[in-house]
């Protein structure tokens, strides 16, 4: 398996990634984001931290990257692409998925870890776990706060497009167990054809049982063939 | 020639700094207070003398980067 | 040009300086000149009250590669690995503009250790406020707390721990003082001497602006009230170009190209090219109109004297410059020569085709002047606390009360708001004793530990640096690892009063002693003094960073009871010592009598005995004994786990006060499973180690047998709201 | 009553943002630009109807709250 993982100035998770990658064997490059080609891989990675500062608006600038052009067209043949974070904000600003991420709603940065239940498995991303299962993973940003629209909300509810949302330990959805404000405690969404996979958790983070859990290592094995 | 951009979230956008501003404004004792929403603001020197065209290409920019545009709404004022 | 008498006070120079300044220069100065002479000759730069003191200090043994002088320290870890740290002080800036003052100083602190060419992997901080009550605390807390977690956060570098405290003596001036760590192979260190002739002086970064002028002379002079009005020029971090920054300087470091670097910390490219320059033993000459400036007209002054950050001064070997400025490119990073080494020994500046200043580097470095301040030892406090005089109060309130105060609280609010985890190494966040990270692709770890006890140092500045050190020795043993070396930041306040030169003096002395003992060198470290406003000092507050190593990633311990039914040990021994206690401090507001004495015997004995333990997979969880006493590290054992605890009363000691609550040193709580009891008691006897059994982990019930019982669940609501509700918006 | 408030960065205050923003519209193909520096927008309504006493109020809050003085300044506008 090949996998690429785009990298920007201020990018920070891109070495935490490539180790999750290499432990289950996927052979992975770097790519710069000034060039103009993208190698041919399974998997394309846009990781987390704070491309260009997060100025603007996060991901906004990254958007506007050389790289993310390949990116788009991969995106739109089919390719898989996950988003991490930073990188879920920068597929929201440059248009594979759609919504928005603000600020989160305690205006404070959060760092910590929270537990996510799998709403669906129904996608190669996912297709590892069980759905209903519930996972420790760790999140760390200032703009999770997932908005989006009456109409779109209704689409991504209706057609399994929610892999994963925000709740409690024993698995409750709700306010308490949302950390961010996000709408309908939503942590992670796809694209129509689910190929493109943007969401704030670090599922890189849970990779290593030395660290913390393995909760995070089912998302890679689900993608590898 | 210098341009004013403001940027504000759409109306129907949920505005969590605005939210907090505000709360915040009234427990250090501001009363009156209906509303206030936060936004962005840029200050564009342009080296442009005519300003059908100053204004057109900092619209330029407020499209191509400055607002996103699904969810901000902007502004332009020559000063 | 010369200067006038109000332009030198203007300086913060006494006309005896200003003497001694014409001497070495051989007749008056300039402005521009007497700027730099101001900016190297002042307390940050020069040392010049703690010089002779701090020189005391044990800095080298078999482990220490670099100790005190450079940027950061540098030990060894065995394998070619080297671990570089240092702290550093942002107390001024920080409490003038909270946010900015604590990320620069977490900024300057993270390029004192790249510089070095080891790649950052953890920071940590140790912040002090003033009362929660006073009415600038909650603004300062919130705004430092987001300006530490801003900054490292977006860098990529995980925040593992710190501390938190607050006392009234910070009501004006708040301590923020920031430790980074950085990783580098041992013989691969960068340095700040320069050598060679003719060698390229090159400028890399941020470009320069009006920032900051004059930060470090405000570093050195106490506050009035009129400071906050004054407002000067603060700062701006930027989180951005210090990760590009970093980036391109490790990239650089790859090969051989650099001689020499040092990073524009306080007083910028004064202090970096008369350092490089002074330990070469060279001369350097610069052309002011190359160096990237970000305002129109900026004056030599200006440049000499700003504090912009993310920054940094490099020379280069020969014919390295072509290859050098590809790697900024890519970083989109300013680069550019902006002079060379030269034998003049001289300072030389030129701007416009002028030469502007020409001043021998000696005199603004080694003949700096040096001060033997006069100093007054304190009188020891010697009263006892007569706790038969106090209120009654019941064991379980003092408790609760103690868990609930502001100094004791759970810091999750804080901690919530740093990135812990980034780089993938953290094994241990912060929370429990020390912060344990891993060494990237390797079976061992670092653990790093903040430690100050501010009380005790103002009650007995002797016994009180002992004592940190040897709490910070602690703190590093609990989690299972080998106690190495550490830095310290020592945040004390006007170095002209005698009694505040007293308490510094005899501060080093207990951290020489406790550091000697324990061979615990000292690597590196930061001064701070004139933390005072309006003529009222601070509490003598030296802070202790400390970094020891982890072998077996299988044996580290943490705070965490594990499994009902195993018991736990106090080891070391509890005579009950309440004097400056955490129990008569929440509960009488009472701060009287001496601080716990320190016996380093037996504080290296119980630790080394405990180490051992740990290292045998026996003790099963650890946690040192400090503030609070045993019954408030009991509780924090049991709230880590949600498990309860039976408590059981001494079988000697009476007063059950003094026997739970007392802060008696050289003391750890360790949890093993009773089948294990009879192995460890032989090993406690031969080493001569006292021990006894104190509870046993139960469900979920914390209880003193006859006296009381709470939920553990409870401890944890009350150990969890002070935070929530001081920080809440309603 | 609504008041627009601006608050920028005070000169020779280091903004990062407006830096890299700049850098990237150059980079996009924007030309002419001499300089963009960014800051806040506040969009207050009040239920106030004498307009000093409004600008006023807003002017304590840009003071207690909205405004950092130490590197910012305001202006207030009504709109
Ligand atoms: N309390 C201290 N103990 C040991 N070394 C110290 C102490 N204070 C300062 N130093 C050493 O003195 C040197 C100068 O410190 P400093 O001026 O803070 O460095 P920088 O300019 O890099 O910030 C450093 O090598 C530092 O480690
Ligand atoms: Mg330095």
């Amino acid at each position: 398996m090949k996998s690429s993982v785009i990298v920007f100035p201020g990018s920070n998770c891109d070495r935490d990634i490539a180790v999750a990658l290499k432990k289950l064997q996927f052979k992975t490059s770097m790519i710069w984001h000034k060039e103009t080609e993208l190698p041919k891989s399974d998997l394309i990675v846009i990781p987390g931290g704070f491309s260009y500062g997060d100025y603007l608006r996060s991901g906004a600038i990254a958007a506007k990257s050389n790289i993310l052009t390949e990116v788009i067209s991969a995106g739109k043949k089919g390719s898989l692409i996950l988003g991490i974070c930073n990188g879920f904000q920068i597929l929201i600003e440059c248009g594979l998925l759609k919504g928005a991420l603000l600020r989160n709603s305690g205006l404070k940065f959060i760092s910590k870890d929270i537990q996510v239940k799998i709403l669906s498995n129904k996608s190669k991303f996912f297709k590892k776990y069980k759905s209903g299962e519930i996972l420790k993973l760790n999140i760390a940003h200032n703009e999770g706060n997932y908005f989006t629209n009456k109409e779109h909300l209704d689409e991504l509810e209706n057609n399994e497009l929610i892999p994963i949302k925000y709740c409690d330990r024993n698995g409750s959805i709700d306010l308490k167990s949302n950390p961010n404000g996000s709408i309908n405690n939503i942590a992670g969404i796809f694209n129509n054809k689910k190929n493109i996979l943007g969401m704030m958790p670090h599922p890189e983070r849970m990779s290593d049982k030395v660290l913390s859990s393995e909760d995070g290592l089912g998302l890679f094995l689900s993608l590898m063939n | 020639m210098k341009f004013a951009v403001t940027i504000t979230l759409k109306n129907d956008v949920l505005d969590p700094q605005g939210k907090v501003v505000g709360q915040t404004l009234k427990n250090i004792g501001i009363k009156n207070l209906n509303s206030i929403r936060q936004g962005k603001f840029f200050e564009i020197d342009l080296d442009e003398s005519d300003s059908n065209k100053g204004e057109k290409k900092v619209k330029e920019m407020c499209e191509k980067l400055l607002a996103n545009q699904i969810i901000e709404d902007f502004q332009i004022k020559k000063i | 040009m010369t200067v006038s008498k109000d332009q030198i006070e203007a300086h913060g120079l006494t006309f005896d300086e200003y003497k001694k300044i014409k001497e070495y220069l051989g007749r008056d100065s300039n402005l521009l000149e007497l700027g730099i002479f101001s900016a190297m000759w002042n307390e940050h730069c020069s040392y010049k009250s703690s010089k002779v003191h701090l020189r005391k200090l044990p800095t080298k043994n078999n482990i220490v590669i670099q100790g005190p002088g450079e940027n950061a320290g540098v030990i060894d870890i065995g394998d070619d690995d080297a671990v570089v740290f240092k702290i550093e002080s942002h107390n001024h800036p920080s409490f003038i503009e909270p946010y900015q003052g604590a990320a620069t100083g977490v900024g300057g602190i993270l390029r004192d250790v790249f510089t070095m060419g080891a790649r950052p992997i953890a920071l940590m901080n140790s912040i002090h406020f003033g009362s929660p009550k006073n009415h600038k605390t909650k603004n300062l807390l919130s705004g430092v707390v987001s300006g530490i977690g801003g900054y490292g956060n977006s860098v990529g570098i995980p925040t593992v721990g710190g501390e938190t405290k607050f006392n009234d003596t910070y009501n004006e001036n708040i301590l923020v003082n920031a430790m980074a760590v950085g990783l580098a192979n041992k013989n691969k260190i960068f340095y700040s001497k320069a050598k060679g002739l003719n060698k390229a002086v090159v400028y890399v970064g941020s470009k320069t602006g009006r920032d900051g002028i004059h930060g470090a002379t405000m570093a050195s002079a106490e506050f009035d009230d009129n400071s906050e009005e004054k407002k000067p020029t603060v700062q701006v971090g930027d989180p951005f170009t210090e990760k590009l920054l970093l980036e391109a300087c490790l990239e650089l470091m790859k090969d051989n190209s650099i001689i020499s670097i040092q990073d524009m910390g306080a007083a910028g490219l004064t202090s970096s090219s008369i350092e490089m320059a002074s330990k070469g033993k060279l001369g350097i000459e610069l052309n002011l109109n190359k160096v990237p400036c970000r305002e129109n007209k900026m004056t030599p002054y200006e440049m000499m004297l700003s504090e912009s950050q993310e920054r940094m001064l490099l020379i280069l070997d020969d014919n390295k410059e072509e290859e050098a400025k590809k790697i900024f490119d890519k970083w989109d990073l300013d680069f550019v020569v902006i002079g060379k080494t030269t034998d003049t020994n001289r300072l030389i500046l030129n701007f416009d085709n002028k030469k502007v200043a020409d001043i021998p580097i000696a005199a603004l470095a080694d003949k700096a002047p040096l001060y033997e301040r006069k100093f007054t030892l304190n009188k020891l406090k010697k009263e006892k606390v007569e706790i038969n005089n106090l209120k009654k109060i019941k064991i379980e309130d003092a408790l609760l009360k103690i868990l609930s105060s502001p100094n004791h609280s759970n810091k999750s609010w804080i901690t919530d708001q740093y990135d812990q985890s980034v780089m993938c190494d953290t094994i241990q966040k912060s929370g429990g004793d020390s912060a344990v990270v891993r060494i990237h692709n390797k079976e061992k770890a670092i653990a790093i530990s903040v430690d100050s006890s501010a009380l005790y140092c103002k009650a007995d500045p002797k016994t009180g640096g002992k004592q940190i050190v040897a709490e910070n020795w602690r703190n590093l043993i609990s989690v299972g690892a080998k106690p190495l070396a550490i830095t310290n930041c020592l945040n004390f306040g006007s170095p002209e009063k005698t009694d505040v030169m007293g308490e510094f003096v005899d501060c080093i002395n207990g951290i020489k002693e406790a550091c000697e003992f324990l061979n615990f060198p000292v690597v590196s470290g930061n001064v701070s003094f004139y933390n005072e406003t309006n003529s009222k000092s601070i509490h003598p507050t030296p802070v202790i960073g400390g970094v020891g190593i982890i072998n077996d990633l299988k044996r580290i311990t943490n705070i965490k009871t594990k499994e009902n039914g195993n018991l736990i040990l106090v080891v070391g021994k509890t005579i009950g010592h309440l004097g400056q206690s955490a129990f008569l401090y929440e509960n009488f507001a009472m701060n009287s009598g001496p601080p716990p004495e320190i016996n380093l015997l037996n504080e290296k004995n119980n630790g080394l005995a405990v180490l051992e333990l740990i290292k045998k997979g026996i003790a099963l969880s650890v946690h040192d004994i400090s503030s609070g006493g045993i019954l408030v590290s009991l509780a924090e054992m049991s709230m880590s786990s949600g498990l309860g605890l039976k408590i059981f009363k001494p079988k000697k000691l009476k007063n059950l006060y003094e026997y739970f609550f007392g802060e008696d040193q050289g003391r750890y709580l360790i949890e093993l499973s009773k089948n294990n009891l009879k192995n460890i008691e032989a090993l406690f006897k031969k080493n001569n180690v006292f021990h006894e059994i104190v509870a046993e982990v139960q469900n979920d019930t914390f209880e003193i047998e006859g006296l009381f019982s709470l939920k553990t669940k409870d401890l944890q609501i009350c150990n969890n709201k002070w935070y929530e509700d001081f920080n809440a918006i309603n």
